[in-house]
């Protein structure tokens, strides 16, 4: 770990990207994620890399989806509207395993909405945007340290699984500068040698063929096993979850994303007045941490649950799912744009304890 | 009377009217409006030839011109 | 102890860089940080302000809705900013450019007349750090001996605009 | 006395929140004033883009849609597909226009839908802070190509690519009635601007089919000048590689 | 009631709407729901309506934009891979309040997948595709006489709630020909006078704007707020629900759309053989109707659910979330595009209640 | 005895799934034989369409990647700044490049990226079962205009609107080094043809910049003739509307 | 009762028709009725085939896995469709395009040279015609007068083909 | 020894080849392949002239032609 410097989330994380081995970045521009493309137009030059504004959300998923066939580490970024129309293509991807990190600095929404922040794409995210059965490795990170750290092993953890990973961000954890720190560049070859990529080279060898076209049933029903059986894996291997102060809590506050860091100040104050909170935070959104809310939700000191979302309430459902109906679950909502503030939910729990 | 009037609420001081004045008699001053402009004036309303090149160009719609 | 401040005025009146200035001093001090702009759809000409928090413990919300302290630049931002400022916080005018006072006894109200300083130190587009300068002596939300090395430190590569930069500093350090 | 110029009754009275300078409010006039010469004030519908324009609904005065980013041609069609006779405008940026609504505005084009768009080249992605639009020039700088546009390297790999020439693309087309690129860089380009987009409306209400004026305009914001040398770009700079002219007109009698 | 005709599923849905008062179609080819936009390319027209074939589904879901912006009667139709792409017009058409009904012929994904009957899209639809908080009224019918009845009223709701009706179907319901018979046709001006709707007449009066931008927060949340009131409001109007044979079931076999009438062959056969099952098919599938599920939940005579869907089990997530751990919930899922048969329900019964 | 002609190595052994005398076939030889002739077989990448073509990745015997609907140009940019000094083709056809795909074949071409689209004309959607495509000439019949394209009433309203000629739109652009519209409908054509797209390939390689070969070709099936009759179509109508030629050629010396 | 059909051939060959007479039949009978058609990306000259389903209660699975009873027109479909006729079940097929038996003796296989005797009758293009008729005579799906019934009102308008397709159907149905 | 040689599992009957020989010696047979086409065949090897006309309009590559 180096020095920590001052910058603003987007430009961290994108280079936290470079370093995490990112060589091709194909975006659109949108607010609250300009300076991601922006940074990226000149930094990927600078370590042999390849940048295309695209001439839309549509071309750039479909380029991202042209250089990873290709064996490339690649990545775009966008904000809601942007990403709906990504949806397509990013069912494509997922078909064709493709790995990829994707990035979402969500906005309010519906429509054309806002663009302050909000956490209105979850369910776009985790439970389908696109048609189809399939699931990103979602990372919903807190803040920008953690932001860059996910970055950074994002591309091995996709070309693992051949998977695309998604970050699920907002407007907030782009726009904020807060002191980061990098780790060295990885080193690999430009493009990453794959074994599926296509490289134009194979001719006597098999051939490589990127596609999802599984157009007879007898081919298409095992093929969607085989993807089913990896997202159980991820399930098994790659959930991340901070837990925070949960061991004598009777309240749980949980949320994902920046409301995380949000939750914690809350918490602390509460604490403070001698309540006794704790907080779960999903680091991955899929998979989910299904199990740590079982587990709390089993436990007899925990009284309820308090989920907190910038949206009308959607990663509440996995939450419930998971309590299934054993202890009360409470939702704490805002909408619109405006960031939840700790005071807020403070006031939400002493409401609710009363 | 005034043959170029400027609504100066409306004004953003952008001098694209003062290029176009063939008289060169518009100049932005040294008054702001609320919004903190330095909104522009007629300094010589005897020599308007009120020929409106001013108003066409304020993208504002800032200047109304009489003759 | 957390500081949680918001600057704000014009674009172009170096609101932005007076946050960054704070946010590098908290971290000289090994504090905890974050720097946040407000980014809308306006444009040139249009209200920018950054929410800043220098805190000893990590930073929660990096927005700021009740401030310990404010800095406005003109007037469009006191009429918003003056209720966000909390009982017993700060916040200080620039009175070169707002002609009105704020109408609140439960703060402190300091008036810098931070064009009209800058000016008389040779640098009018320097009003940003006259106001920086008063913010230090005001708040002590970092130190004298710190707010200067990070002026130093920003203006390493331009030594001749230093000297203007820290007379402007002092001048502002140093009001009334 | 007798005024001689004032603002348009088809504008509202919205302060527009355009920058200083900015010559998006010069077209909103020439389109308002147009719309009022022609009569066509209480039959009218304008479709505002995603771009700095994306308030335009709040500045014309009459009955408006917001379009998603690039496709307002495809949002009018359709409005005139319902309202046969009223006039349709859209409004739209090079970003908007140019790069994600390339086929909307070709394919509206191309079927010859009797509207009318007003397409804003100022060569930047205003809105979203200044970056490269499929419009901006060679060797000129944008927020996503800091060193200024760069098409090819020198051993021939693509870089930024060229920009693109869309009067002359959408010329090439069957359904155009009209096609014109003007600039507002002084008033007696902003009066052949005008006379431009009046026929356009003209043709239009005759049916004879798609009607297309692009706007050469400067955004001082993002281009870094004053408004003042922003104009003096659009006439030294762009006009080189975007001409002036009259790029189809099918004349008055045809069908 | 007139008499009954045989028809393909897709043009009885496209003569369907036609009678409930659609003027207006937008659409792109895609299998296996050609026949709409084929029918309707002639039909539409006979009745004083106009089509155009967009030239993609981009195009086409904000030429709907702006038709029911202008006060029409639109609607739209595709198939996965292109409602995936329609996903940000979806998003500004709820935000914009606009009513317009929408069709899926699902086929089988992710990507280019196949285009045999499947039921993945249902999280697409009824989590939300596009960004942000929003619903749409979604009905998912069995067979082509309920979705004919569906259409026939569809614009109906649609405008009373200025909200997307949307018809969750599958390349089973468009492709296969049923009899069915049609009511007449609705009389209603063209365009329909809608207090909304741009008609360029409006000078002097109030000008309409329709519009899906509510850029500060201070507009935002009232808005979603709003919007929230208003699917809070069809959660209480608008559930429909088949219940079959539930009275005295010990298992609960549960699945929407075409799903629905296999399951109910399997039942009568189980119950041929005294296995006491019975169905909850969800008509509507949002607003879900969970009351159902519920009370079944707490019914001591039902031992346990079955939920069969053509895809990897999203629905089931509906169902769990009320039932809420108090009975066993079973999954039975197809993919690939294959049709589950009533044997391969049976067997599975067979199975769980060993 | 000498072979004179022969299945090309190019092509796998996999039987084509085209309908009897579709010239989809005849296209896929074309490539194939002008990549081996020009050595690039071990250096070349294919993008398959979602078309008639979507199985294309079965017959070329290169890698090959199937690009979504409308998308291959933007996949097929993508990979070729992944893999520069490797030949990367797309073939695909009207609907998917003029209707859906029309944004990413302009950009890709005013770009300049050196990849070779070959571009399969037919006048109709073949795979989803003859719809009307952007380039259906007017009076032709298909499925989404059962009376034939027509394309405006008499009082000029919009029916089907005007088709669309691909090659002359992007001849309009900085980016394209050569394009050129052929026809598969008589030996000689046929050889014309394979001189085409040899040549694009040609300029690929020498990073000239984009190249673009438009191929008029039958679809017996939806056009409910005999694959000859369909030929016969070809040359005596759908020329009328696309006329052959060149329509863009920077020459063998320009960079 | 149920009756599970699939009739199956090239495309050209009227197999999709010859399931639309069987299905207007069942209607005229007042029976449940549905008809599906493979739809796939197969191109001219690839195999056609419909599941049909006649029945007296709500047809579920319009799509036919196991059937009653299976026409195929081709050597293709005798392949694939074979090992899907129920025990007990009949399969028709067309012997004047498919030279190969069918292995099986738990089911009833009827040959019907149905090219041939439509060709006898005149009009080689009704060889689907022919098998209509064998259909309904080896199966009751539908009765004979049902059966002449739909043909009479689907040739309505054109009486001077109505004679040869009825001259076809006595063929198929009075085969041996 | 045939010039032209006819892959008979590949050959459709399109016809094609059939219109592009000028010497007229390719003909649709009465033999279809196991897809059920009516292959096309060549009656006349002698006449000819190698020219692979034939061939180059086949879309399934089913001739190969020698001289
Ligand atoms: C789907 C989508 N992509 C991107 C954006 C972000 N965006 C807003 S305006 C704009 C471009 C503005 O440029 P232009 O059309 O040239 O208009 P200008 O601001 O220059 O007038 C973009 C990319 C968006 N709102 N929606
Ligand atoms: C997003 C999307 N929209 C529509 C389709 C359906 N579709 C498949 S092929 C095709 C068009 C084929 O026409 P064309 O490109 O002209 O190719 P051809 O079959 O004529 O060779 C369409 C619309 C699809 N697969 N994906
Ligand atoms: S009307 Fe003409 S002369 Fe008068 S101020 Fe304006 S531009 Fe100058
Ligand atoms: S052009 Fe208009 S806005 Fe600009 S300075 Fe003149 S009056 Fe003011
Ligand atoms: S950013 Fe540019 S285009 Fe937008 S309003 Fe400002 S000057 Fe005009
Ligand atoms: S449908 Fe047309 S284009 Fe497609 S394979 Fe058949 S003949 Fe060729
Ligand atoms: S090679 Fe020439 S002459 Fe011989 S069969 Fe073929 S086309 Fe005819
Ligand atoms: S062209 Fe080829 S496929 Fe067609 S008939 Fe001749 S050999 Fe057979
Ligand atoms: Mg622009
Ligand atoms: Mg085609």
């Amino acid at each position: 770990m180096s020095e920590k410097i001052l910058m603003k989330g987007n430009e961290a994380i994108a280079e936290g990207a470079i370093r995490g081995g990112c060589r091709y970045f194909f975006g659109y521009p949108i607010t609250p994620q300009n300076e991601i493309p922006e940074y990226m137009s000149w930094r990927i030059r600078e370590v042999g890399g390849d940048y295309i504004q695209a001439e839309s959300e549509v071309a750039a998923i479909n380029m991202v989806y042209g250089a990873a066939g290709a064996g490339a580490r690649v990545m775009t970024s966008s904000s809601s509207p942007g990403v709906s129309l990504k949806q397509e293509g990013i069912s494509y991807i997922c078909m064709a395993e493709l790995p990829c990190v994707l990035i979402n600095m969500t906005r309010s929404g519906p429509g054309l909405g806002g663009i302050q922040p909000s956490q209105g794409d979850y369910f776009q995210t985790v439970k389908g945007g696109g048609h189809g059965d399939y699931k990103m490795l979602t990372y919903a990170p807190s803040t920008v340290q953690e932001a860059v750290d996910i970055l950074y092993d994002a591309f091995d953890k996709s070309d693992k699984y051949r998977v695309p990973v998604f970050i699920l961000g907002d407007g907030l954890l782009g726009q904020i500068m807060e002191p980061v720190s990098f780790k060295p560049m990885k080193e690999m070859p430009n493009p990453s040698t794959k074994d599926f990529g296509t490289t134009g080279k194979h001719h006597g060898k098999e051939r490589r063929i990127v596609n999802s076209l599984y157009i007879e049933p007898e081919i298409c029903e095992p093929k969607n096993l085989q993807l089913q059986q990896k997202y159980k894996l991820l399930e098994q291997k790659e959930v991340k979850c901070e837990e925070y102060l949960c061991d004598d809590a009777e309240i749980i506050i949980t949320g994902f994303g920046t409301v995380g860091r949000i939750i914690r100040t809350a918490i602390d104050d509460l604490r403070a007045k001698g309540v006794k909170v704790g907080m779960i935070r999903p680091i991955t959104v899929f998979p989910f941490p299904g199990e740590v809310y079982k587990k709390y939700a089993n436990k007899q000191s925990v009284k309820m649950f308090l989920d907190v979302e910038l949206n009308a309430g959607q990663m509440i459902e996995d939450v419930k799912l998971n309590v299934e109906g054993k202890k009360r679950v409470e939702f704490l909502g805002k909408l619109g744009g405006y960031v939840i503030s700790p005071e807020e939910i403070i006031e939400k729990i002493m409401e609710v304890i009363k | 009377m005034e043959k170029v009037k400027v609504d100066f609420e409306a004004c953003k001081g952008c001098g694209l009217c003062v290029m176009a004045c063939p008289k060169k008699i518009m100049q932005i001053s040294n008054k702001s409006n609320n919004k903190g402009y330095f909104v522009v004036e007629c300094v010589d309303q005897d020599a308007c030839v009120s020929c409106a090149s001013c108003a066409r160009m304020c993208p504002d719609s800032a200047l109304e011109v009489s003759k | 102890m957390e500081s949680r401040i918001v600057i704000s005025g014009f674009g172009g009146q170096g609101v932005l860089t007076i946050g960054k200035y704070i946010v590098y001093g908290g971290m000289n001090a090994e504090k905890e940080v974050s720097w946040m702009p407000s980014y809308g759809p306006e444009m040139r000409g249009g209200t920018a302000s950054c929410s800043v928090v220098v805190s000893d413990r990590q930073v929660g919300s990096p927005i700021v809705t009740m401030a310990d302290a404010v800095v406005v630049m003109n007037k469009p931002s006191l009429t918003k900013y003056l209720p966000k400022v909390k009982k017993g916080g700060t916040i200080l005018i620039n009175s070169s450019l707002i002609d009105i006072k704020a109408d609140r006894q439960d703060i402190n109200v300091v008036y810098v007349p931070a064009n009209d300083l800058a000016a008389e130190c040779g640098s009018a587009r320097s009003a940003n750090i006259v106001m920086f300068g008063a913010f230090i002596k005001k708040t002590n939300v970092i130190t004298y001996e710190n707010a200067v090395s990070v002026l130093k430190h920003s203006f390493e590569k331009k030594p001749s605009v230093l000297e203007t930069v820290l007379k402007c500093f002092e001048k502002g350090f140093n009001l009334d | 006395m007798e005024t001689v110029y004032k603002k348009s009754e088809m504008l509202t009275d919205a302060t527009m929140h355009y920058c200083p300078g900015c010559t998006h409010g010069i077209a909103h006039k020439l389109i308002a004033e147009s719309i009022v010469e022609l009569g066509l004030m209480d039959n009218c519908i304008g479709v505002a883009p995603v771009g700095c324009a994306v308030f335009a609904y709040n500045y014309f005065n009459c009955d408006m849609q917001e379009a998603a980013h690039g496709r307002a041609p495809a949002v009018a069609s359709a409005i005139k597909r319902v309202h046969k006779d009223v006039a349709v405008f859209s409004y739209q940026g090079d970003g908007d226009l140019a790069s994600i609504g390339m086929a909307e505005i070709v394919h509206a084009a191309t079927r010859g839908e009797n509207i009318t768009v007003i397409f804003i080249n100022n060569a930047i992605y205003g809105m979203t802070g200044g970056q490269m639009a499929p419009t901006t020039l060679e060797g000129q700088k944008a927020t996503t190509c800091i060193y200024g546009r760069q098409v090819r390297s020198e051993n021939g790999e693509v870089i930024n690519g060229n920009p693109v020439r869309v009067s002359e693309l959408l010329a090439t087309l069957d359904g155009p009635a009209y096609i014109e690129r003007v600039m507002l860089t002084d008033p007696a380009n902003v009066m052949k601007a005008k006379k431009a987009i009046k026929k356009a409306f003209e043709y239009q209400m005759a049916k004879k089919g798609f009607t297309f004026i692009e706007v050469m305009s400067g955004c001082p914001t993002n281009w870094y000048t004053s408004p003042v040398d922003a104009l003096n770009f659009v006439k030294t700079q762009m006009t080189k590689k975007y001409p002036l002219g009259v790029f189809k007109d099918i004349g008055v009698e045809a069908k």
